[in-house]
């Protein structure tokens, strides 16, 4: 494998991680449930994507990668899904967001 | 050509019409089928059982896989008495079943209600005649899990927590019996009980055996219902619909001291497990506080179907301390009693069947003068007393006569005592009935009734007459537990 | 290297677990659940690399099929009581 | 000493195993909520497969599908047993559950106490 | 070493889960940290080797079980009532209980030895026997379906009566097509992504099954990724739907038919002269029988298997009090 596509996959999956960690602080550390959902989406979506690029370059071209793709695509579509459908439910059940009442 | 599949297809086939049952639309067809299954299940078992008796231990390997790679079925006397119990109780109760359970559970139900009982009945049939340690708990859990959905059909709500208790409790047994395997499979490396029985000596003393053994041992005295973990067994019992009490406490909990059985003597060896493990002892003295306890809870139940449950939970104790003297004679006066007991709780319990079908109680408050209406099913009733009490020219008597001369011959007085103790308490619970039965006068309730019909009776009274039958020329029986019993102990025996 | 990733992967599940120990509303515990479900895939699939068996991705996209349906049927049991609790109860309302 | 520690590195997976095993069986006798009950028994029951999957763990060794340059692989037979186990487990949950919206319907509830107090009352 | 650490963190992980299982109230939220218990015991499946089993706890644990947990909590309630006496029997019997096993423990070989005697004995010989007598690269799937293939047969047979026992509970109603709750109409998104889905989750579901032999997964698997494609349409355009796609009868015979499937080949072996299930004597050559043998019983097995879970699904969506 060359160098260039291996270096190229390491940087994916440090960003991926990175982009994790991210997620993880924020589902930890944001105010209520509607900011915490784009801490979720973060790491869903940015996250997830450059782990599983990451891999597809370790993967190279064999049914590892045709798997990995699928995967994405899985994910890509069904992680906006839930979560779209969970603010929806969300909504639906009044659920008031966390504002700040203070002047600026 | 048959006769080589013999071992294999005493499960096959319930195991295979289970399905089909479900395809039948006709609910009348479903019980013709399971009718004609039971008895075809009977047939294979009176063959494989000459069989065995001519030609010792017979072994088949399912997919024709060497031993211990493969699941082997391996039947030998002990199995043959086991068969021979289910397939009876089975091929008797299914005659009955149609009016019984017609009445009890709601027509849409009725195939379903057969196809529970075919799969009940694999499982049960699997348990006794494989010789795997695995496999033995697969069948456990069908056999399990369709007695409890059976247990469920009884008609009111508690039936339902019945099964579910029963189910939870039944659940942590089997979930113990499958840590023990895996204990076991971790210091041999094989799951057959041949095997394991040649493996396990070299680390007797490990301590993961000896756990591995407490585990096996507890779970399956949930399942027999081994006292103090008979929890589940009352309610069970009582609110199950009436062929389904007769059909479990007949052979259910049985199948339950098979497996202990099976593990005590075939698998962990008597050495280990009565001398190093002392598990002897232990059992002795909770089969006799059962036997005392119980037999005093049942003379202040009201529910005929509860006294009886408890009733039978104080007869497990009487095997339990037949296993736990370890003696040729203890085994064998065991196994006597898991035979004669079946019989005659089975028919105890057609017998308040019958008077479900037509009281739709069997509360003792209900029951006021009921033998002036119903004499063929108080008759049996009280003969299948008279048995379980222990009175001779009955089955019930010779049990008791084999554990008592098993009890005297290690000196163990005292515990004859105890059984003569509780067989007079059996005959006051017993009693009670005869009483409220005949010697009451009959309420305007009871003054409408009628007999059973004959579709009830006559089975009810086949299992009475097999009773008397095994009370005169008990020699059949004595001999095949007999033979069981030394299989089981000497090991050296084909 | 692997094992950099995969530590991450795991701090972020712990993370996801607090916050859905923590809750408060139902709805944080069913994106907590989701979002480990989504982190468990990723998990898997840098595990099959690490051991050198990568084909066993499938079981990761078994993963992502089960999470997303999980996090639906919860989402159904909201909508369930919301049609129940509005008496609807006469046949339009449905799982 | 060393022999204590190596015991204890050795076995302290089982231990937690254990310990996983112990928090579902309290769960199923302690609570007498009837759904709590059944997650306490899958809890057991999931615990105890990974008791047995660890047990058909080999130190390097690799899943149990023959390949180029693998050369020890895990343990299978744990692995059929789970399988099966697995799907008795479900077959359990399912059953148990059924019951117990059968029993909400007969009883209103789901709490073992109230049963039990409707029961002695009927 | 990486296993270990990961294998470690991930006990954690379970432990924490399991701890706050016991602690919760909100059965809702119980239920959910089950289904992470489920997948994080997968994924600890993952690292100890046991792919096959991950899948299947994966499928199961984490998707059907907690399936049917929230349909139950949905029809009955959420709270968990205070147990009103002290558990002080079940906490004896627990710690009694646990320190019994870490007793057994104490003489058992270390974790990961190579040379416990579990792997001496009979599990080295599945491992050499099967590429020349099998041709099966997955030696689970070997031991599985032939070995054991009895074992397998019984699995069918328990989630068989499962169906059944559910059947007889539950009952079983039909939908009205179409008839739907307003909510979930709002959901439009949800709908078309499921539709993009449905195809490709059931494909999925046959790569799993004919896969089997190759890598992880088999007729089990492959049953429950199937009936979970069906419960996610469900779930996106109400029961009524799916009924009409694939109604009960069809169900009840496809449940029927997969477990005669199993049997009928081991007939079928024992008609040819051979033992019940010896695949070897289906075919005139002994490793294509095996293949021929495996193939069949698997198709059993993933039949019965998806419409015993979507019978019971059906029974208790169907059921509201």
């Amino acid at each position: 494998m060359g160098t260039v596509v291996h270096i190229l996959s390491w940087i994916c999956l440090t960003g991926g991680a990175c982009f994790v960690l991210v997620g993880a602080i924020g589902v930890l550390r944001l105010p209520d449930f509607y900011t915490r959902l784009h801490a979720v989406s973060v790491s869903d979506t940015m996250g997830a994507g450059l782990v599983l690029a990451g891999l597809m370059l370790q993967g190279g071209l064999s049914m590892v990668t045709v798997k990995l793709v699928l995967i994405f695509y899985f994910m890509i579509f069904t992680g906006p899904t839930a979560t779209h459908a969970l603010a929806e439910a969300a909504l639906q059940a009044k659920l008031k967001p966390v504002v700040d009442d203070r002047e600026p | 050509m048959l006769s080589a599949h013999l071992p294999a297809l005493q499960v096959i086939v319930p195991l295979v019409s289970a399905p089909v049952c479900l395809l039948l639309r006709n609910p009348r067809h479903a019980w013709a089928f399971a009718l004609a299954v039971s008895w075809v299940t009977l047939a294979v078992a009176i063959n494989l059982a000459v069989q065995v008796h001519a030609s010792g231990t017979t072994s088949y390997a399912l997919g024709a896989w060497a031993v211990p790679w493969g699941i082997e079925y391996r039947v030998d006397m002990a199995s043959v008495l086991m068969i021979l119990i289910i397939t009876t109780i089975g091929a008797i109760v299914m005659p009955y079943s149609w009016r019984s359970i017609g009445h009890e559970i709601d027509k849409k139900h009725l195939q379903l209600f057969y196809t529970c009982y075919l799969l009940c009945l694999t499982g049960l049939l699997g348990i006794v005649v494989t010789g795997d340690a695995f496999n033995l708990f697969v069948f456990l859990e069908i056999s399990s899990l369709s007695s409890y959905v059976l247990i469920s059909l009884g008609s009111g709500r508690r039936a339902l927590t019945a099964a579910l208790q029963y189910l939870v409790m039944g659940t942590i047994g089997a979930t113990f019996i499958l840590i023990g395997i895996g204990l076991l499979y971790m210091m041999t490396g094989t799951l057959n009980m041949a095997d394991l029985s040649q493996r396990l000596p070299v680390n007797a003393d490990s301590r993961t055996i000896r756990v591995a053994f407490a585990f096996v041992t507890v779970g399956v005295s949930i399942k027999l219902a081994l006292f103090p973990l008979h929890l589940w067994l009352p309610n069970a019992y009582t609110y199950a619909p009436s062929v389904v009490s007769a059909f479990i406490a007949a052979t259910a909990t049985k199948t339950g001291i098979y497996i202990l059985l099976r593990f005590f003597f075939t698998v962990f060896g008597i050495s280990f497990s009565f001398e190093a493990m002392h598990v002897g002892e232990i059992l002795m003295l909770l089969a006799s506080v059962a036997i005392l306890v119980t037999s005093l809870v049942a003379v202040f139940q009201d529910n005929v179907k509860r006294m009886l449950a408890y009733s039978s939970i104080g007869h497990i104790g009487y095997m339990i301390l037949g296993i736990g003297m370890a003696t040729t004679a203890g085994v064998t006066a065991g196994m006597v009693h898991l035979f004669n007991h079946a019989i005659i709780k089975g028919s105890l319990f057609l017998a308040m069947g019958c008077i479900f079908l037509r009281l739709g109680s069997v509360e003792l408050s209900d029951m006021h003068g009921i033998a002036r209406q119903m004499p063929w099913t108080m008759a049996a009733f009280v003969t299948g007393g008279l048995s379980l009490i222990g009175i001779p020219l009955t089955a019930g008597f010779i049990s008791k006569w084999y554990l008592v001369n098993a009890v005297l011959s290690i000196g163990y007085w005292p515990l004859a005592v105890l059984i003569l103790v509780s067989s007079l308490l059996g005959l006051i619970y017993i009693w009670r009935v005869v009483e409220t039965a005949y010697f009451q006068m009959p309420g305007y309730k009871i003054r409408k009734l009628s007999e059973a019909p004959a579709a009830l009776l006559v089975p009810t009274w086949l299992l009475i007459g097999t009773n008397l039958y095994f009370g005169v020329n008990a020699g059949l029986v004595t001999d095949i537990a007999g033979q069981g019993a030394a299989v089981l102990i000497g090991q050296g025996v084909p | 290297m692997y094992i950099i990733v995969s530590s991450v992967i795991l701090i972020a599940i712990a993370a996801g677990l607090l916050r859905a120990f923590r809750g408060p509303t139902l709805y944080d515990r069913v994106l907590a659940v989701n979002m480990v479900g989504t982190l468990t895939v990723l998990i898997v699939a840098v595990i099959g690399f690490m051991t050198e068996r990568p084909e066993f991705l499938d079981i990761a996209l078994v993963y992502v099929l089960i999470s997303f349906v999980s996090t639906i049927a919860v989402l159904r049991v909201y909508t369930y009581r919301n049609t129940e609790a509005a008496g609807n109860t006469t046949g339009s309302g449905d799982e | 000493m060393h022999d204590m520690m190596h015991g204890v590195l050795g076995l302290y997976n089982y231990w937690i195993v254990i310990i996983l095993m112990m928090t579902g069986f309290y769960t199923v006798i302690a609570r007498p909520n009837l759904v709590k009950k059944i997650i306490g028994l899958f809890i057991f029951q999931t615990s105890v497969f990974i008791l047995f999957i660890s047990m058909a763990k080999i130190e390097g060794g690799t899943a149990p599908i023959i390949s180029e340059g693998a050369r020890i692989y895990s343990n299978p037979l744990p692995h059929v047993l789970i399988l099966t186990a697995i799907v008795v487990s479900l077959a359990t949950t399912a059953l148990a559950l059924a019951l117990v919206i059968r029993i909400r319907e007969a009883y209103g509830t789901i709490d073992e106490d109230d049963i039990h107090v409707q029961d002695e009352a009927a | 070493m990486e296993e270990h650490l990961i294998n470690n963190v991930l006990l954690g992980l379970l432990m924490m889960t399991g701890f706050a299982i016991v602690r919760m109230k909100s059965l809702l939220a119980v239920t959910m940290l089950t289904s992470i218990y489920s997948l994080l015991s997968a994924s600890l499946f993952v690292v100890l080797d046991a792919v096959d089993v991950a899948l299947t706890e994966a499928a199961i644990g984490a998707g059907i079980s907690t399936i049917l947990l929230l349909a139950t909590v949905a029809r009955t309630t959420d709270e968990e009532k205070a147990p009103r006496h002290k558990p002080l029997l079940p906490l004896f019997v627990v710690v009694a209980t646990g320190a019994a096993l870490i007793y057994g423990t104490l003489d058992m070989p270390n974790y990961g030895d190579p040379m416990a005697p579990i792997h001496l004995h009979v599990a080295p010989t599945y491992l050499h026997v099967t590429p020349e007598e099998i041709g099966v690269p997955n030696v689970v799937t070997s031991v599985l379906a032939s070995f054991r293939g009895y074992d397998t047969l019984g699995e069918v047979t328990v989630i068989f009566t499962a169906g059944a026992g559910v059947l007889a509970l539950l009952g079983y109603r039909t939908r009205r097509r179409n008839s739907q709750d307003p909510e979930i109409r709002k959901m439009v998104v949800l709908r078309v992504i499921t539709k993009l889905f449905f195809p490709l989750i059931l494909l999925f579901a046959l790569y799993v099954q004919f896969h089997g032999d190759y890598g992880p997964g088999g007729g089990f698997q492959a049953g429950v990724i199937f009936a979970t494609g069906f419960i996610l349409y469900a779930l996106a355009y109400g029961l009524g739907n799916v009924q009409r796609i694939i109604p009960y009868r069809t169900l009840r015979i496809m449940m029927v038919a997969g477990v005669l499937i199993y049997i009928g080949v081991g007939i079928e072996s024992m008609l040819l002269g051979g033992k019940f299930l010896e695949y070897r004597i289906l075919a005139d050559d002994p490793v294509t029988g095996q293949h021929l043998g495996i193939m069949l019983i698997e198709l059993g097995v993933g039949i019965t298997v998806a419409a015993v879970i979507l019978i019971i699904y059906y029974g208790f969506v169907s059921r509201r009090h």
